[in-house]
């Protein structure tokens, strides 16, 4: 992906203004207006499966934005989990929830007005919190800080007990899923295919 | 690298892209008549049926593209787009010889292809749920759940090739491949070749797609060109899974004379394995929904952990 | 590099591995053994629960209790000097893991707790229980899994020592909760996963924000570098750093279930499992607990007497809500005991919150050894209240305990101690001690006010235990009436043997403790990290 | 780069999240909402770690340890998801309430959940049929 960004605009910070941003600086606003506005139509759209694929838009556009903070592991890992997997399995509830085509009557609560203005309310305070705090600091992008050599280098050095944890974590949620969403009594189901010897009914629950 | 360099590059990929899927359907259709004793096509082109498939897309694209009455348009529309697009990039990412030639050299190489053609998933659930179609969503949910299932064993997979280059760059591991790789590498070549096959729901793996059973799953209502197009992904899957597997496993361009033939060598693999995926069209019978399950689960990845854990025990042997 | 400078923040070499060998992080592993074995139990039940046969499944419980009194044993070789492990190999140094005596405190506490947990499960998860309403028990093997893989996380919490091995833990410790709480897959158990995972998870994406602020500002994420990083940081960035130390409070105040952050909590008890609502009122709760203190008194010392107010505040509102809606309960609802002990723990975390809050104003880590004593106390001796529950079952009303002493004398006599050990009354000294140790922080700490607020909600809380506790020795009225819903033959059954040896245990401890408080209150003298 | 872009960025998105979670009924959409609240944690912690050039990579290495949080959630929450749908046939948040506290006296007695299944399962049928 380096020579594609690199068409983007020049590696080296040119000149430090809010006035003369440079080519990347361009290409992340121009990015970041497209998150943000699939965002804002993915927690306002009435149509729930709408809803996710603008999901998707945002959270894609997040990866380009990580490559372009030349996070570039994370942007691909982004990717891997987030549209390969975790949008999916949103639609998937969708789906299986019973999204309908159009409009979706339950999509948003009655207290619309009072989520605005907490949204805005907040949006106001830490917009202003972050402008104040990092007006003057920026980004020296010249040094690739993401490869997935450095990425394995940091990770096993510094971060290998969180790591292991993160294992155990991510085993309780596959069995906590796995548990949860077997019916129940569900170990012995017949199997297609094979005559059933008596009618199984669910006992009574 | 300037920018006439970049657009040459994907120039070239894209002509692959388009000129690929083509030969191998054309070779689906003679393979699969000859091994059942027939003759396949023979007359558009004159030799051999030769432009059947060319044929076939005038045909597709004259054929009027129907979007059914209660479907959801955009999405409708657009998910073809999503399902092709993704192996395009990956096909970006395929080194095809050694010295630079590859669309465009990724650094996390493996990670690269393998997110991007989980994206590709999202194609059939957009195109199943808004068809408005109950076979079409049913077939839909199974084609997700089957992808999501395998991608994990072709994950484990490669990540035993690049634990044994100790690299996840594309060319870095057939730079470092060496012939005792085949042997070492079998099971995982075994897995992650199946699983590939299943995530492009070939048979035997195409329960969810599979006309006689739920008439063609997420694509029912598609016609027309829309219709071609998941055709056309279908098979640019075969090519890219072809592809990967003899870059990730078969050393890809390494063979005689490498240094002037490397890109013969990686396309006759690819087209090796290619025959491989009609062969066990024609071959196996289907598989049914649970078993598919099973077979992800209590199969592949069992066998790609031990597959892992070989590696890492001569890795360490080695060293 | 500019940057860096400008804003004082610590200059930092470029990436370089100084040699491979030391790539990766060496690791103490008996420092790390209490979490470490409870994991390893974890993946032993799993394992063992595929190839055991239906009938020997009982097993599973007594190897989940095994591998956590092996987890407990663990402890005691570590014992006196801090160890610490997974060091950093940079020039900035530090430790992701110390095992000091605040950590084995809380390890003892979290490994404790689930280990009566277990036994109080044990007869819950197999078979038919005949106390949950539902005819379908817990699927055995993923319980204890679940059980154990948590109280791993709840184990590693107290000894993380930068951020992301705490909020790791924090997810590990609660994550398996959500599941626990909807593992009777009915419709109420999965309401009340339902309404704990929302607010748990939302509660992490705030908390999340606030550490990337305070990392942005302190340019670190380990607890001490933290410190420094915040006390030399630019004025520019202070608004921020302090930002981001109040949205990390709120995560970590969400799982102590601290007001206005514990609406979840009355709702997710009373449709878990009684074990899991027990567990969760304890482990969960202190998780919560020590990733709190951790960081409040290490990484964010230097803004003391904001968070210090801010917890005095939290302290305040959380004891005075928590014990006015348990007074609020009313005898005949349905599944009022354990909405009244729910309600009632939401209360005492207010009463833990206090030293906390003390710590902040006497600038020091001192105060905290009244919260450990505390939470140890009350973590024994709710269980134990939560295992009687359990025990006379029914419709859990507080009616059905009208009369117990007449039905079960044992058990009425052992919820009667619980709720005067809670209520902290005599012969419950352990009660009493506990509270005035906490009272005695605020008060050294010059918090006056929030002292008379606890007073107050001492009395308060007295009413309705003694309520309960009446309620236990008062002659069943309407016996016929009664006999039918409040479980009658559950209560004259014979006690399990899990169950019997839990309450056993809880009411050992807690008379002894009673007769010796100066065990535990020992702790409030030592210095803890 | 100037810091101010990504962290913009990252606060607006979190503000959208913080509405979507307040303003969405559909559970599924709350926790979509969730998940862009992570998310824009994740290009914060990106480009701090960018910014302070940190030697631990720490922000980059809690990104990648919150986008594993966040699978293993949503994975677990969509199960929770599903559950509630089957007993209760509903995916709305304001719907699921049989928990509430009631000082009304209500005379449902103790199998009030078992009336709530039975409902459940009669609209399930009533559904299925129609």
């Amino acid at each position: 992906m380096s020579t594609l960004l690199a068409a983007a605009g020049p590696l080296e910070p040119a000149a430090r203004s809010y006035l003369s941003p440079t080519g990347q600086e361009v290409v992340f606003l121009l990015v970041g207006v497209l998150v943000l506005g699939a965002a804002v139509v993915s927690v306002t759209t009435r149509r729930l499966v709408h809803a996710a694929l603008w999901l998707v838009v945002a959270l894609g556009g997040l990866a380009v934005e990580f490559l372009l903070l030349t996070a570039e592991f994370v942007a691909w890992v982004q990717v891997l989990v987030y549209l390969g997997s975790v949008i999916v399995l949103v639609l998937f509830g969708l789906m299986l929830t019973r999204a309908p085509i159009g409009r979706s009557p339950d999509a948003d609560s009655g207290n619309r007005p009072a989520a605005l203005a907490v949204g805005l309310a907040s949006a106001a305070t830490l917009v202003t919190l972050v402008v104040d705090a990092f007006r003057s600091s920026w980004i020296d992008l010249s040094g690739a800080a993401g490869t997935t050599r450095v990425t394995g280098e940091y990770l096993f050095s510094h971060w290998v007990l969180p790591f292991e944890a993160l294992s155990v974590l991510l085993l309780a949620a596959l069995i906590g899923a796995i548990v949860l969403s077997r019916t129940q009594g569900g170990r012995a189901r017949p199997r297609a295919g094979k005559l059933r010897t008596a009618p199984t009914k669910p006992k009574e629950r | 690298m300037n920018l006439l360099d970049t657009l040459l590059r994907c120039v070239g990929t894209l002509v692959a892209f388009l000129v690929l899927p083509l030969v191998v359907g054309q070779a689906e259709h003679k393979v699969m008549a000859h091994m059942q004793g027939r003759l396949g096509p023979m007359y558009a082109g004159g030799f051999h049926g030769w432009a059947q498939l060319v044929a076939d897309g005038v045909k597709f694209v004259q054929k009027e593209n129907i979007v059914p009455a209660g479907a959801d348009r955009k999405v409708f529309q657009l998910a073809p787009a999503v399902a092709l697009l993704p192996y395009l990039l990956v096909l970006l990412v395929i080194p095809v010889g050694p010295d630079g030639m590859v669309g465009q050299v990724v650094d996390a190489g493996i990670f690269f292809v393998l997110a991007v053609m989980g994206v590709g998933v999202l194609g059939a659930l957009m195109a199943g749920w808004a068809s408005a179609n109950k076979f079409s969503l049913l077939g839909a949910l199974r084609t997700a759940a089957q992808l999501m299932s395998y991608e994990l064993p072709m994950l484990l997979a490669a990540a035993s090739v690049a634990m044994a280059a100790g690299t996840v760059s594309l060319p870095g591991i057939v730079d470092a491949f060496h012939w005792w790789w085949v042997p070492w590498q079998l099971i995982g070549a075994f897995v992650f070749f199946t699983a590939g096959l299943a995530e492009l729901q070939r048979p035997p793996f195409d329960m969810p797609v599979a006309d006689s059973e739920i008439i063609f799953g997420a694509y029912t209502e598609y016609t027309g060109l829309r219709f071609a197009l998941f055709l056309l992904s279908e098979y640019a899957g075969i090519v890219v899974l072809c592809g990967l597997t003899s870059v990730l496993f078969l050393g890809g361009w390494h063979g005689p004379l490498e240094d002037d033939l490397g890109w013969l060598w990686t396309l006759v693999k690819t087209f090796a394995l290619a025959f491989v995926v009609l062969w066990l069209r024609v071959t196996y019978p289907r598989l049914r929904e649970d078993q598919l399950m099973r077979f992800a689960w209590t199969v592949l990845i069992p066998l790609a952990l031990a597959q892992l854990a070989l590696t890492g025990i001569i890795k360490v042997a080695i060293s | 590099m500019t940057t860096a400078h400008d804003l004082g923040q610590p200059f930092m070499t470029p990436l370089a591995v100084a040699d491979p060998g030391g790539l990766i992080q060496s690791v103490d592993w008996v420092a790390v053994a209490p979490p470490l074995i409870a994991a390893l139990a974890a993946l032993a039940v799993l394992v063992a629960d595929l190839f055991l046969p239906e009938a020997r499944k009982r097993l599973l419980g007594w190897l989940s209790a095994a591998g956590l009194l092996a987890a407990l044993a663990a402890l005691i070789p570590l014992v006196g000097d801090a160890r610490s492990t997974f060091c950093f190999t940079g020039p900035a140094g530090g430790c992701s893991y110390t095992a000091d005596h605040f950590a084995l405190a809380f390890q003892l506490l979290a490994l404790g707790g689930a280990l009566l947990t277990v036994l109080l499960s044990l007869h819950t998860v197999d078979g038919a229980a005949p106390n949950s309403g539902s005819a379908a028990g817990l699927p055995g093997g993923e319980y204890w899994f679940l059980l154990l893989s948590s109280a791993c996380g709840a184990a590693l919490l107290p000894a993380a020592r930068d951020l992301a091995t705490l909020v790791i833990a924090l997810e590990v410790a609660t994550l398996p909760g959500f599941a626990l709480v909807g593992l009777r897959r009915d419709g109420r158990g999965a309401e009340s996963a339902l309404k704990f995972f929302l607010s748990s998870v939302t509660a992490t994406a705030v908390m999340l924000l606030g550490v990337s602020f305070v990392y942005a500002a302190a340019g670190t994420v380990q607890l001490q570098g933290i410190a420094d990083g915040l006390a030399h940081a630019p004025g520019q960035l202070k608004p921020l750093a302090e930002a981001g130390a109040v949205l990390t409070l709120v995560g970590f105040a969400f799982k102590t279930a601290a007001v206005p952050f514990h609406f979840w909590v009355p709702d997710t008890y009373v449709g878990a499992p009684l074990p899991v609502a027990g567990y969760l009122s304890v482990v969960g709760k202190a998780a919560g607990l020590s990733g709190l203190a951790l960081v409040t008194t290490l990484a964010f010392r230097p803004y003391g007497h904001t968070w210090g107010l801010v917890l005095a505040v939290l302290a305040a509102l959380t004891m005075t809500a928590g014990n006015t809606a348990a007074l609020r309960q009313r005898a005949d609802t349905p599944h009022g005991a354990v909405r009244l002990l729910a309600w009632s723990s939401v209360g005492q975390a207010g009463y833990l919150l206090v030293p906390l809050a003390a710590a902040g104003y006497a600038d020091s880590a001192e105060p905290l050894g009244a919260t450990v004593a505390y939470a140890l106390i009350y973590g024994l001796v709710n269980l134990g209240a939560f295992g009687v529950v359990a025990l006379v079952g029914g419709s859990g009303r507080l009616d059905g305990f009208r009369g117990l002493a007449g039905r079960n004398r044992w058990a009425a006599f052992a919820l009667a101690f619980f709720l005067l050990c809670l209520a902290g009354l005599p012969p419950g000294v352990v009660g009493l001690f506990g509270k005035v140790v906490v009272f005695r922080s605020a008060v050294d700490a010059g918090l006056g006010w929030l002292a008379v607020v606890m007073a107050v909600n001492v009395v308060i809380a007295l009413a309705y235990y003694l309520k309960w506790t009446a309620l236990l020795f008062a002659p069943s009225a309407g016996e016929a009436g009664e006999a039918g819903e409040a479980g009658e033959p559950a209560a004259t059954r014979r006690t399990p043997a899990g169950l019997g040896a839990a309450l056993g245990l809880a009411a050992a401890g807690a008379a002894v403790l009673s007769v010796a408080p100066q065990l535990v209150l020992r702790v409030v003298s030592g210095s803890l990290f | 780069m100037h810091l101010a872009y990504p962290a913009v960025l990252a606060v607006l998105l979190f503000s959208v999240g913080v509405y979507g979670v307040l303003a969405r009924r559909n559970v599924i959409l709350v926790l979509m909402s969730v998940e862009l609240m992570l998310n824009a944690v994740n290009l914060n912690l990106v480009a701090f770690d960018v910014w302070l050039r940190d030697t631990l990579h720490a922000g980059q290495a809690l990104t990648l340890f919150t986008i594993t949080i966040a699978a293993a959630e949503i994975g677990l929450g969509l199960a929770i998801v599903l559950l509630v749908y089957r007993t209760r046939r509903t995916a709305a948040v304001d719907e699921v309430t049989a928990l509430g506290d009631r000082h009304e006296a209500d005379g449902q007695g103790a199998d009030d959940q078992g009336a709530d299944d039975h409902e459940a399962a009669d609209a399930a049928k009533e559904q299925a049929a129609a």
